[in-house]
């Protein structure tokens, strides 16, 4: 602030160094105030949250569209309650609901338990050191680094029927030609087999990770103690390695619960419905026939699933947790 | 020697001949003329940029190279978004369905304008044909479609007829009909027929395949699960016997027992003698296979001829015959039709932008281009076909001279036809029937069984349309 | 007024009380010690000065300015943590100078060489310079222990924070280290804040002792008053080894006109006139009786008349000491002792002496000297 | 080991290695054939290799039979455009994940378990059931078709995973670390910068390798929000099923190239992903 002789009055210069000293400290104040010991978890969480958001709004949109008749090419939507949801628990939707669960669950479970022996077996292999085992362990991660579409069009390619690999080499075994992909009875394992190859990676190389996080002491004494290796295996290793096999459980089945680029490209959920898993059939429904709340339903179903899987999946690792530590 | 002056006298005599002339000549055939020669105030609106979604498809192929003549023409600037054919058709739905519209133009085709026109997404083309400001009906000359292919795109959007009547949603830019492509090579070898009826069919498949041994089958058709596996060669058997999709009243009457006998054939033909895993098969997965010489027959569009019979993509060039499709029990020859269409968004904020290059497009001029240098088959405008340079490209196709162009010209005028009936939902409708179809091949229920759970699955479909128009309550 | 001051300091984890009223003045150059059990809240203490956890009230003052709203960063506070806390991906080297390039050092402006000196003094002074290209997980507890005390004392800071510096040593290592503490404390001259829950660390070291006690200050005072006049029955459990004997729940009783304490136990204590006038005054009716094993003497022969007699239950040689076990009726009282009771044998009857006025007799219900009470 | 064993051992390794590289070999040598040799039955192992899928999917240079003409090839653009959204989309998850790791790992705030779930919860859900409303609100919003939109929509995968990666992570850092540098004269900023990053870098390292792999490997919503300015990779592959013929041949080759990036990185970075993929299991 500084006299103007002139007048008398008192002027305020904003570009006078006090005055801009003041509004600084004016800022700082307002910035103690707002980023204090209580505030600064949330508006650290703050950016995160916005994406939160913006991610939420139309998820929820489409939860409140799957108890509209949303068909915009009958017409605007209206409000039907639980009509879409009793036509899915009724079975009339075509195909219907109960069979792409049953697909879905199949495809799941099927891939969730061979994965797992899988994967377990090939990290019990690769625990050891070997001549070259560093390289081994960096291929045996390659499947996983392949995006799902290209690993459906791979192996479309082997199953070829008349021209592929596959049926060529089954030739030498006896095997008669198989449609595999377009057999109604092989579609679902054929699909399978190309998750399994794309994601046993991840689970092995997670399980191999985390043997070989596991304390040595226990093993050490078992080996004294003379312990089989199937002894140790079940007793000691599977349950040390509790924590890590539910991540791994968690991971693989929310993702094969929601696997839809795989199937997609691979049968199109066909033939005679043997691939159509919810996901692939809520794309048909929405994408192709338009009848959009049809499909949220099948969607909302889909994500509760998935989300109470994954409630008590979590729940169990956090007590395995618990118990390891302690 | 020439004055300079004498010189400039000829020349400009020779100008004014070549004026007269043309005149004169445009008076009789004004529609052969350039654009520049329209009535149509082409830069209108210049400075305008549409938007043009377009389906991988040979179509596009002899369309792009021609874009350039239209932004010179109009100044308008075209960007084309071009996508394989099941994406295409999800973004548009997701685009349209969502109300964005990012394309002012997009392909379609009668199946898809059914819905789009009841959803309210395609534009009603003919108020801009009508308004003379915007187009000169001398120089499009409509007219030259063929009436078939037009009124195919036509709809008044009465749910079980009104085709060819009401509202113009699409402009036909190919149209494609279900032949019988076959190895006449191997015909003359083996001593088989051209079969006229589908149990001759079965037979000559069969033998076909027991013929050709472990690598070598009957017969391909697409398989997919989409309503374009019903679409093509098994609708247009099950409509030579007689049958249609729905009953007058909206419910679903694939299970009859016409309908049953001949997908009992039908079935069993490619149980018997067809590719192993057929509902992998795409359209282009048949051509392939057909093309590399590993089948005897495949019953679908007349147009792939344009890829057998050429050197460069196949290994069986001139060695396949083309037939009409199998006629039904009575005698009746009847083949789908399929036709890819240019039409308008409703949601366009470009409109007359987007009518004057749907008129350069679909012009004489355009499409000849299209059709000559860019190998758009089959064409829909009557004139492109009588031209001499079409006429000698197809001549040599099929067993024996004109065969291609006889069947082609048969179809259009007398068994060829969108089959369907119209619905919106037209495409639910054939992708629930696929399922049938696929169960029955996989013999996981009987040819009745499966037909009949379709049945209840399209029924569901329609429902909303029988109650919309008071059938049911 | 005092170079640091902490007026009334209290925080509250929900309803739990961290620290309650908490008071303290320190000197310039003093070096007070904290002395707590685990849990009694010594750490909270130092990270609220440090400015590392909010606290609910209260004032501290840090050489005449209230450093209350002032963050941890410019407090110039410096602080040795239990677990050392150096930074992994930093030379010790690095490590100890890091404290040089943070913005405010920076602005300060110590020049180049005034660092180089400090460095080289500090580490010839804990004996480090020949470590400083070394990573800290290359490094031995106690080499660890003297850079993160390096790191702390090279900044000459206002405060230095001592959070149980020595805890996870060996013995031998403590007992050396201890000396070496002080001296360096006594040689920066800076005003130290050490906490720990050893007694012989504390009296070693402190030139006050402040005994900490679920967040409450029980004792503030010089190793005599906290050995001679513990103010609370939990200070005598701290102290010594073997620790305060205390034999619980007595009833004052007067015979022949002067007072004597009668345990559960069946024992009988005599108590001096200023205790007894005390007791009577406040008409406590409990008393807890802590005597350390230090003030008990064996006796024998007759040369003083024996407080108890017991039988030896166990002996334990300490080294230049012993602690000697003695069962009185049912109570074990632990005896320090020289080392010649080895010959000893368990069972064997012994008498035990010990004054009057080495007694600290304790309030049962609050645990406070009676002498301390109000 | 027994001599019996260690014959077993190394067979079940060949085993495993077979089943591993087969189809992925299969890829590349269908690259490498010439369209007959694609079609050839029985299969073809040993052919006369040639280059020509991958000048035309790198170069556009196509063989007519006598002579290379340029045709139009946009596998380059879109690889780029896979390249960039993917090292956007994880730097933007690194940005606003990184601080909500931060705060989850840190502090003890009302709700913080809640906002953990969440966060997770969105892998759960299937991506149709976002998409709709993602592209509406792109088409509003115009960031249809835009790098940015890409990277955005990518975060539905990648923010769940880096926060609770990074989270575990951050938790495995002791607090007293940070505390000493606070004491040392440093802001929470100064802290975070000079000391919580650095002794994070392996952790990041692994984490961003995974979040790339998982970016670039995302069809679905990539699909959705773009058209042919913005296309990643992966739906740009579908594209090679044209009309006139399936190109194995140029789709193997860029199959190949589209899974190329992410196996160079994780090669580069191997032992820290292997690392960082069981730290957050093991940790939590």
């Amino acid at each position: 602030m500084h006299k103007n002789k002139n007048n008398g009055h008192t002027e305020v210069s904003i570009f006078f160094p006090e005055a801009v000293a003041k509004i600084g400290s004016c800022l700082v104040r307002a910035k103690r105030r707002i980023v204090t010991r209580k505030t600064i978890p949330y508006l650290l969480y703050f950016p995160a949250f916005i994406a939160t958001v913006g991610i939420l709004y139309p998820f929820f949109r489409s939860v409140v569209l799957s108890f509209y008749e949303y068909n915009p090419t009958y017409g605007p939507a209206y409000f039907i309650g639980v009509q879409n949801y009793i036509d899915l628990f009724q079975g009339v939707t075509s195909p219907s609901f109960w069979l792409s669960l049953r697909v879905t669950l199949i495809y799941a479970f099927a891939n969730i338990s061979i994965q797992l022996i899988l994967g377990l077996g090939i990290a019990l292999l690769l625990v050891r050191t070997f001549a070259g085992y560093r390289i081994v362990r960096a291929v045996v991660l390659f499947p996983f680094m392949i995006p799902p579409i290209i690993e459906a069009m791979m192996w479309k390619l082997m199953y070829e029927p008349v021209t592929g690999i596959i049926n060529y080499i089954g030739s030498f075994l006896g095997m008669p030609r198989i449609g595999w992909l377009g057999d109604a009875a092989w579609a679902l394992p054929s699909v399978i087999v190309i998750d399994v190859h794309n994601f046993t990676p991840f689970v092995a190389i997670i399980l191999l990770a985390g043997l070989q996080s596991l304390p040595k002491r226990p093993f050490e004494a078992a080996q004294v103690d003379g312990a089989s290796s199937w002894f140790i295996l079940k007793n000691l290793t599977f349950p040390l390695l509790k924590p890590v096999l539910y991540v791994v459980l968690l991971f693989r089945m929310i993702e094969s619960l929601i696997m839809f680029d795989m199937i997609y490209a691979a049968t199109h959920g066909g033939p005679a419905n043997a691939t159509m898993s919810i996901h692939v059939n809520a794309y048909y429904h929405g994408m192709r026939w338009t009848m959009f709340g049809t499909s949220f339903a099948f969607l909302v179903i889909l994500w509760a699933m998935v989300f109470s899987g994954s409630f008590f999946i979590i729940r169990a690792w956090r007590k395995a947790l618990e118990a390891r530590m302690v | 020697m020439l004055g300079k002056r004498g010189l400039v006298l000829i020349c400009l005599g020779l100008v004014l001949l070549m004026v007269l002339s043309l005149n004169g000549f445009a008076q009789e055939k004004k529609w052969l003329l350039p654009p520049e020669k329209a009535d149509v105030n082409w830069a209108a609106y210049k400075g305008t940029t549409l938007t043009i979604g377009l389906n991988k498809h040979p179509y596009t192929e002899s369309l792009r190279p021609l874009i350039p003549q239209f932004e010179e023409l109009t100044g308008i600037e075209v960007a084309y978004v071009i996508l394989p054919e099941e994406e295409f058709f999800e973004k548009l739905l997701i685009d349209l369905s969502s109300g964005a519209g990012l394309f002012d133009i997009y392909m379609t085709s009668p199946m898809f304008e059914w819905r789009y026109q009841y959803a309210g997404w395609v534009e009603d083309l003919l108020p801009y044909y009508n308004n003379p400001k915007l187009t000169d009906k001398e120089w499009y000359n409509r007219e030259d479609f063929f009436p078939l292919v037009l009124r195919a795109n036509e709809w008044d959007g009465t749910i079980g007829g009104g085709m060819g009547e009401g509202r113009w949603n699409g402009i036909p830019v190919m149209v494609e009909f279900f032949v019988q492509a076959y190895r006449e090579d191997l015909r003359k070898k083996w001593g088989l027929i051209v079969p006229k009826d589908y149990p001759e069919w079965y037979d000559v498949v069969t033998k076909a395949d027991e013929q050709g041994g472990a690598d070598f089958f009957g017969i391909v058709e697409r398989g997919i699960r989409s309503w374009s596996t019903v679409h093509s060669g098994y609708y247009t058997g099950f409509n030579s016997w007689g049958q249609k999709e729905l009953t007058k009243d909206l419910y679903a009457s694939i299970d009859t027992p016409k309908a049953i006998e001949f997908t009992k054939i039908w079935v069993k033909a490619l149980q018997d003698a067809g590719v192993p895993g057929w509902p992998t098969y795409t359209w282009y997965d048949g051509m392939e296979s057909y093309a590399a010489g590993r089948i005897y027959m495949y019953n679908d569009c007349d147009f792939f001829a344009a890829t057998y019979e050429n050197p460069a993509k196949s290994t069986i060039a001139g060695k396949s015959g083309y037939a009409l499709p199998p006629a039904g029990p009575d005698g009746r020859i009847a083949s789908n039709l399929w036709t890819w269409a240019l039409g308008m968004s409703a949601l366009s904020r470009h409109k007359e932008a987007a009518w004057l290059f749907l008129q350069w497009a679909t012009s004489y001029h355009s499409m000849i281009d299209a059709t000559v240098k860019h190998d758009n088959f089959n064409p829909t405008r009557k004139s492109i076909w009588e031209h001499p340079d079409v006429a000698n490209m197809v001549k040599n196709w099929g067993a024996y001279p004109g065969q291609y162009a006889e069947n082609v010209n048969l179809m259009l005028t007398k068994y060829g036809d969108i089959r369907w009936t119209p619905n919106p939902d037209v495409t639910a409708v054939g992708d629930i029937w696929c399922d049938a179809l696929h169960e029955a091949y996989a013999r996981q229920k009987t040819v009745e069984q499966a037909l009949k759970d379709s049945t209840r699955g399209i029924n569901r479909v329609m429902r909303k349309w029988r109650i919309a128009l008071g059938i049911e309550k | 007024m005092a170079y640091l001051e902490i007026r009334n300091l209290t925080k509250e984890y929900g309803k739990v009380k961290a620290l309650d009223g908490f008071t303290l003045e320190v000197e310039h150059n003093e070096l007070v010690v904290i002395l707590g059990q685990p849990g009694a809240g010594k750490t909270t203490l130092l990270m609220t000065l440090a400015g590392l956890e909010p606290f609910t009230q209260g004032e501290i003052i840090l050489d005449d300015e209230d450093i209350v709203d002032k963050p941890t960063e410019l407090r110039d506070i410096a602080m040795v943590f239990e677990t050392y806390a150096l930074y992994p991906h930093l030379t010790v080297g690095e490590n100890i100078t890091f404290s040089f390039y943070s913005y405010r050092a920076k602005r300060a402006g110590l020049s180049k060489e005034k660092i180089t000196e400090r460095v080289k003094r500090i580490t010839e002074m804990l004996e480090i310079s020949d470590l400083l290209k070394r990573y800290p997980r290359e490094l031995s507890g106690g080499q660890m222990q003297r850079v993160s005390l390096a790191r702390a004392l090279v900044r000459s800071p206002k405060l230095l924070l001592l959070d149980e510096p020595i805890a996870h040593l060996d013995a031998k290592l403590r007992h050396r280290l201890r000396p070496e503490l002080r001296r360096l404390q006594k040689q920066t001259g800076v005003a130290t804040l050490y906490t720990t829950t050893d007694y012989m660390e504390a009296f070693g070291i402190a030139d006050k002792i402040l005994v900490l006690h679920e967040g409450v200050s029980l004792q503030i005072g010089t190793k005599e008053d906290i050995w001679n006049k513990p103010a609370h029955r939990i200070i005598g459990n701290l102290l010594g080894v073997p620790s305060m004997n205390i034999i619980p729940g007595g009833r004052p009783k007067i015979m022949n006109g002067k007072m004597n304490i009668f345990t559960e136990d069946g024992l009988q204590i005599p108590v001096d006139k200023e205790q007894q006038t005390r007791i009577q005054e406040k008409s406590i009716e409990k008393i807890d009786i802590g005597i350390h094993p230090s003030d008990i003497r064996p006796v024998g022969g007759g040369e003083y008349k024996p407080v108890l007699r017991g039988e030896i239950y166990v002996y334990e040689p300490l080294g230049i000491k012993g602690a000697l076990s003695v069962k009185v009726n049912k109570r074990i009282i632990r005896v320090q002792t020289p080392a010649r009771y080895e010959q000893r044998k368990v069972g064997e009857k012994i008498d035990l002496y010990f004054k009057e006025t080495d007694t600290h007799l304790f309030d049962s219900k609050s645990g406070l000297n009676i002498l301390f009470m109000r | 080991m027994s001599r019996n064993k260690k014959i077993l051992y190394t067979i079940a390794i060949v085993i495993v290695m077979i089943w591993t590289c087969f189809p992925i070999g299969w890829m590349v040598l269908t690259s490498l054939k010439s369209p007959p040799d694609v079609y050839a039955y029985p299969p073809k192992i040993i052919f006369k290799p040639i280059l020509d899928n991958w000048l035309n999917v790198l170069l556009g240079q196509e063989w007519t039979g006598t002579a290379y003409i340029t045709v139009h090839t946009d596998i380059p653009r879109y690889f780029m455009n896979s390249f960039l959204i993917a090292c956007g989309a994880t730097l933007i998850a690194f940005l606003l994940g990184l601080p909500a790791a931060y705060s989850l790992a840190r502090y003890k705030f009302f709700g913080k378990e809640n906002f953990a779930f969440t966060l997770l919860s969105f892998r759960f859900a299937p991506g149709l059931i976002v998409i709709f409303g993602i592209y509406q609100l792109y088409q509003r919003t115009g960031l249809f078709d835009t790098h940015f939109g890409v990277m955005a929509v990518h975060q539905l995968l990648l923010l769940p995973f880096v926060v609770w990666m990074m989270r575990s992570y951050i938790a495995a850092i002791p607090i007293d670390i940070e505390r000493a540098a606070r004491v040392d004269g440093y802001s929470w900023l100064g802290v975070f910068t000079k000391v919580t990053l650095p002794l994070l870098k392996p952790a990041l390292a692994a984490s961003a390798v995974i979040a790339f792999i998982y970016s670039w490997n995302e069809f679905l919503l990539g699909y959705v929000v773009t058209g042919p300015n913005a296309r990643p990779m992966t739906p740009a592959l579908l594209g090679f099923i044209s009309y006139e013929r399936v190109l194995w041949g140029q789709m193997a080759a860029a199959a190949v190239l589209g899974m190329l990036p992410s196996i160079v990185l994780s090669l580069f970075v191997q032992r820290y992903v292997v690392a960082g993929l069981s730290f957050g299991a093991v940790k939590g």
